[in-house]
């Protein structure tokens, strides 16, 4: 049995972003003039073996774990988790 | 040298950083007439250039995609009319991204094998010698040059691969300093060692490493001063 | 991607309406202020202050900005010479390279943001630094870096170590000033501590300096570059504060670099300088507007209107003293003639950044604050600038008494000294940095004539680097400038006196290794908290060592920086314990050549080259690498150093590779002669080189032979044809010129004792850093 | 009026994920045998001004272009897009 999670991390909302700044710039300049702001995040699939033992007890455990301390940095990022 | 009826353009993207080194190599080493194309100069036609450059740097941050969004610039219409015209434009580092990316050349740069900026010697073997890029090279000679990147691992489809070979447009590869080409002297996993290729009529060439950092003695290596001996050729010769 | 060790602090709480950043008002404390000061505070103000006036003086009065435990040792420090253009006092100090052109050149400390969050720390730094170096006039040619981390065994170093320099080399990448140079070093006592130090030099017309006392009255105070948001508030307080984890509480987010708008920030400034648009500019490093607003008003004699209301915010509705505090990144003060304000906002504009006018020089030395379009608050800049300065109580530290000479007589000679050798070779603190530094663009701007991996780095100047494309000129073709960073912080805490010396002399002796002369230093004094005494006596004599050496081989102190606190208070068996840093002056040396094309590297060049040792051995291991791995104790005295034997030793080897007579020429540091001779034979990147000595010293072991450390000597090569003329030569400087072997192919042999194939040694050297870096991977 | 584009970015199945690779050997080497691979994309938001006109006829056709021309690489990449 085999089971997908998705993580969304994004940046904080006070954190800076240069790199949704420079894209912003860009589509300003090339006529989009109505994108008021971008946020460029990342966006992470695990492929999970779920027939394997889970380490931590629960999926939803082990994957927030690995979000916290592997995927994101929590001084300036924030996560969302789905789980299918 | 003298080569001041060259002239030769140079564009300057925000955050492009090898503007400056590309137009001392052009000046100093080679007497050519540079100037610089600033990327929101409103020039409809670069007819009066024997030359263009897109030097390296990182262009908007390099954020999201190496090249990219330089290469989402209204410049790159000009560009490509030129080349279209048959205008030689050589893309050096972030220069060859911002080609690929602009789709004047074919493929595209994912980050080095290493997932780390290298920077370093490494050596070529010229392909192709019948070029604008290397008709001053000898077959199958290897140059000495740096790289200086995050994204230099060449990646193209099958398809795009097949026309390379086919067509010949590979123009360099990374090699050992005696010319095999090996896995071990792939820098950062480029595909088949790729470190340069051309467009169909080869007037459009990009290049990872820095030919003009290579450009005279002092600084280690000559090598590449042979790709803008080629062009200075090429351009007298036409 | 690395796994991250746990970080000790909470993510800030959801941002939800978010709370203001202060409200304990009346709590002085969190902002690290004494109550000595705050009732001085209060006096000066005739008021108990409010967050506002609170928050502007604890950053103006903090050790970051005021400097008040180390002015007055800093005071004694030589600052004045006939290449010394602007000395310690401006963002950064300034040297005369000659044909019109001059040096400009710092080295700051970034020591606890980089702690917290290595990679956006560490890019911070080096784009902070090269702010200090471009709001000068200067365009950053080249940067440099020193590096402290903790053991090579502890678990955390690992992630610490590949962040960090992924982090410097983002920034550095990206605006195209090439990284040529730098130290690492791994110590338990940086576990808890990890330095980052950043050297930037920028080259600027002698004539073309900007200065931030310039500014005069009428003239419009323009903001350019990024917006204002909620990074690093309190960073300026907190980076003088002692690093246990409740007062990490009060910091807000961390600063994220934006390499790109800095990059955009340099054109547009230097184009707005060029053009003559700027009467007089200061970044907004530490302590934000704050301190940029101040100093310039300060530095002037005159006062400024600074409307709340005009600065461009990214995080809405701050509050004043959020606004002042900010230390968002990649922004920029300036002064300007009202007519001038229209052209200067075209040059930002062409750069896609902010260029705003926040306010007025007046001639009144008053900084008058406008919030919500009415007056706010008005404060003396007199009484916000000259913070407290101490005389701190200082006691020479006990464990001193117990550092003694070595009694090398209780320790055996081991049996297998190749072995000893292989560990020394590939341990992290002496194996090559190129796992490192290749992840620097060591190479761009077509400059860097002797790259990292030797002694100095050695750029000439291009004609093109200068500021502006127009003014380009060849005057300075064949000169060239040489750049090393060094400090030895075992060696300070062993001597601190001589640590600050040693520094110095180091640098120097890496210059002179090439073939330059050393012009003028930097420094970065990193050491712990100053309130204690014993702290604070190690940090008076090594800037004692640090005068005194600087005066002996006259090298100015243009600019520097002081980073305290360097100390945490962690929990270990129930009890509070503070671990603390040696004190670690690290010293940054610019040296001048005057023909670029002699400048000699530290590899062997051709077997048959005849070595030569320079000067003299005194086989002293206290405090060696040596004692510490193999006999578990580098607690002992170590050698001092003659500084008057240092001058004629330079002298002579710098005289001697400018004859042309010198093939290759290498310090002995870390790790001694054994060392030194390993690394010339590994390191010539066309060829692996072996060798033959024979040095016998009587009185000496082999082991305080090959290993000793603080030695004042260098190993030479040359073509045998010149050794009668080459001793003739040194003869004259009175230095001990000594023939001991030959360069062989592939094998090293020392006193048939040490006996190593080169490749294999090469593959050890090559792995030793390697290995920490991608542990991080694993 | 405001709406918000979220776009995720993924690698096509056939490109190499190097950073995927680092990710998944990082997790291995710490314990969680259960993860049998990983992808690294990006996500996206473009904060929108929906009151603003629309320079390209309908919002969903412009977020599809600016997907298309300037966000993502469509030799190597692939794009989802929702609109809230
Ligand atoms: N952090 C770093 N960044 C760039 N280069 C470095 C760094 N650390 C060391 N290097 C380079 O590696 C070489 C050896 O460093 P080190 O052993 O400290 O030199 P030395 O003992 O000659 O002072 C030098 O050329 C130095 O510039
Ligand atoms: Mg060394």
């Amino acid at each position: 049995m085999s089971k997908k999670a998705m993580i969304k991390i994004t940046l904080k909302e006070e954190v800076l972003d240069p790199q949704g700044k420079a894209v912003l710039s860009v589509l300003k300049s090339s006529g989009y003039n109505n994108i008021k702001d971008v946020r460029v995040g990342k966006y992470i699939e695990l492929f999970i073996d779920s027939g394997t033992e889970n380490p931590r007890g629960s999926l939803d455990e082990e994957v927030k774990e690995i979000s916290e301390k592997v995927l994101s940095n929590p001084l300036i990022e924030e996560f969302k988790i789905e789980i299918k | 040298m003298n080569n001041k009826n060259i002239k030769a353009g140079i564009t300057v993207f925000p955050g492009s950083n090898c503007d400056f080194d590309v137009y001392h190599v052009l000046t100093d080493v080679f007497g050519i007439n540079t100037s610089f194309i600033w990327h929101k100069d409103k020039i409809n036609d670069l007819s009066g250039y024997n030359l263009i450059i897109i030097p390296g740097g990182f262009s908007y941050g390099d954020y999201l995609r190496a090249g990219a969004l330089a290469a989402r610039s209204l410049i790159m219409e000009t560009l490509k009319e030129y080349a279209g015209r048959g205008g030689i434009i050589l893309g050096i580092c972030n220069g060859f991204q911002i080609l690929l990316e602009a789709g004047l050349l074919s493929g595209v740069m994912l980050a080095n094998r290493s997932l780390k900026f290298e920077c370093k010697n490494v050596y070529l073997k010229t392909l192709k010698t019948d070029t604008p890029f290397t008709c001053a090279i000898k077959k199958d000679a290897v140059l000495k040059m740096p790289i200086a990147h995050h994204d230099g691992n060449y990646f193209a489809t099958s398809e795009i691969i097949n026309d390379l070979n086919k067509n010949n447009k590979i123009i360099f590869k990374y090699c050992e300093f005696n010319g095999s080409i090996t896995g071990d002297s792939n820098p950062n996993g480029s595909l088949y060692n790729i470190a340069g290729i051309s467009n169909e009529k080869f007037n459009v060439m990009g290049l990872m490493p820095h030919p003009e950092r290579s450009s005279e003695k002092l600084l280690g290596s000559e090598d590449g001063g042979y790709i803008f001996k080629s062009i200075i050729k090429y351009i007298r010769e036409k | 991607m690395a796994i991250k060790p746990k970080v000790k602090e909470k993510p800030a709480a959801k941002k939800r309406g978010r709370k203001p950043a202060f409200k304990e008002k009346e709590n002085y404390k969190l902002f690290g202020l004494s109550l000595d000061e705050y009732k001085k505070i209060n006096e000066l103000l005739g008021h108990e202050p409010d967050d506002f006036e609170l928050g502007i003086f604890s950053a103006m009065w903090s050790e970051h900005c005021s400097y008040k435990s180390s002015k007055v040792y800093l005071k004694t420090l030589p600052v004045k010479g006939d290449k010394i253009v602007i000395g310690p006092g401006e963002n950064a100090g300034a040297v005369d390279f000659g044909g019109g052109d001059a040096l400009i050149f710092k080295m700051e400390s970034h020591n606890h943001p980089s702690f917290i969050e290595p990679f956006q720390g560490a890019a911070t730094g080096v784009g902070g630094i090269m702010r200090d170096i471009f709001t000068m006039g200067a365009r950053p040619i080249a940067n440099l870096n020193s590096l402290r981390f903790g053991s090579c065994f502890n678990p955390k170093t690992p992630y610490y170590v590949s962040e960090v320099v992924k982090g410097i080399g983002f920034y550095g990448n990206c605006m195209g000033v090439p990284t040529v140079g730098g130290e690492v070093v791994f110590d338990e006592c940086y576990n808890d501590n990890i330095l980052v130090n950043a050297f930037t030099i920028g080259i600027v017309k002698k004539d073309g300096i900007f200065l931030s006392s310039k500014c005069e009255v009428g003239n419009i105070v323009v903001y350019v570059g990024s917006a204002t948001g909620m990074d690093g508030i309190h960073g300026a307080t907190m980076a003088s504060e002692e690093f246990d984890s409740k007062k990490n509480k009060k910091r807000s987010t961390v600063q994220v670099g934006d390499p790109f708008t800095e990059k955009l920030l340099l054109e547009a400034c230097l184009e707005a300088m060029d053009k003559k648009l700027i009467v007089s500019i200061q970044d907004m490093g530490a302590a934000g507007i704050t301190s940029s607003s101040f100093e310039m008003a300060d530095k002037s004699g005159h006062g400024m209107i600074i409307n709340l209301d005009a600065f461009p915010l990214r995080t809405p509705n701050m509050t004043p003293v959020e606004i002042m505090l900010s230390e968002s990144q990649e922004r920029m003060l300036l002064a300007t003639r009202k007519e001038d304000f229209d052209a200067l906002n075209r040059v930002f504009d062409k750069w896609g950044l902010n260029c705003v006018k926040v306010g007025e020089v007046i001639d009144e030395k008053t900084i008058k604050f406008y919030y919500n379009s009415k007056p706010y608050k008005s404060l003396d800049v007199g009484a916000v600038v000259n913070g407290p300065a101490y005389n701190r109580p200082k006691r020479k530290p006990k464990y001193l008494q117990k550092i003694l000479p070595v009694k090398i007589n209780n320790y055996k000679v081991p049996k297998n000294l190749n072995e000893v050798a292989k560990r020394l070779l590939t341990h992290p603190n002496i194996a090559s940095k190129r796992p490192i530094f290749t992840q620097y663009d060591y190479s761009i701007g077509t400059n860097t004539v002797i790259p990292p991996g030797f002694s100095a780095a050695v750029l000439r100047v291009q004609g093109g680097i200068k500021t502006s494309k127009d003014s380009k000129d060849d005057n300075n073709k064949d000169k060239g400038f040489l750049l090393n960073v060094s400090g030895n912080s075992r060696y300070a805490y062993l001597n601190p006196y001589m640590g600050g010396a040693l520094a110095v002399a180091e640098c120097a002796r890496n210059i002179a290794a090439c073939g330059g002369t050393p012009v003028a230093i930097t420094d970065c004094l990193n050491f712990a908290s100053p309130e204690d005494p014993e702290v604070m006596w190690q940090f008076s004599e090594v800037v004692k060592g640090i005068k005194d050496a600087a005066i002996k081989l006259n090298t100015p102190v243009i600019s520097g920086n002081v980073s305290f606190y360097n100390e945490t208070a962690k929990k270990e068996g129930g009890k509070t314990i503070i671990s603390k840093i040696y004190p670690t002056p690290v010293i940054g040396m610019v040296g001048f050549i005057e023909d670029v094309n002699k400048a000699v590297t530290p590899y062997f060049k051709d077997e048959g080259d005849e070595i030569f040792l320079l000067g003299k051995l005194k086989g002293d291991l206290g405090g060696s690498l040596y004692m510490d791995l193999v006999h578990k104790d580098f607690r002992q005295k170590p050698a001092g150093i003659d500084l008057d034997y240092e001058i004629s030793l330079q002298n002579c080897i710098r005289s001697l590779i400018n004859s042309g007579m010198v093939k290759s020429a290498a310090d002995i540091s870390e790790g001694g002669i054994f060392v030194a001779l390993a690394e010339s034979s590994i390191t010539n990147p066309d060829k692996i080189l072996g060798f033959t000595v024979d040095l016998n010293i009587k009185e000496l072991r082999n082991d305080e032979i090959l290993f000793s450390e603080f030695e004042q000597a260098f190993i030479i090569t040359s073509n045998s044809l010149v050794k009668q003329k080459l001793l003739k030569a040194a003869a004259n400087f009175n230095v001990s010129l000594l023939k001991i072997g030959v360069v062989g192919k592939d094998v090293m042999k020392i006193n048939n004792t040490i006996e190593l194939k080169s490749d294999t040694i090469k593959y050890g050297y090559e792995r030793g850093v390697e290995k920490i870096i991608s542990a991080a991977y694993m």
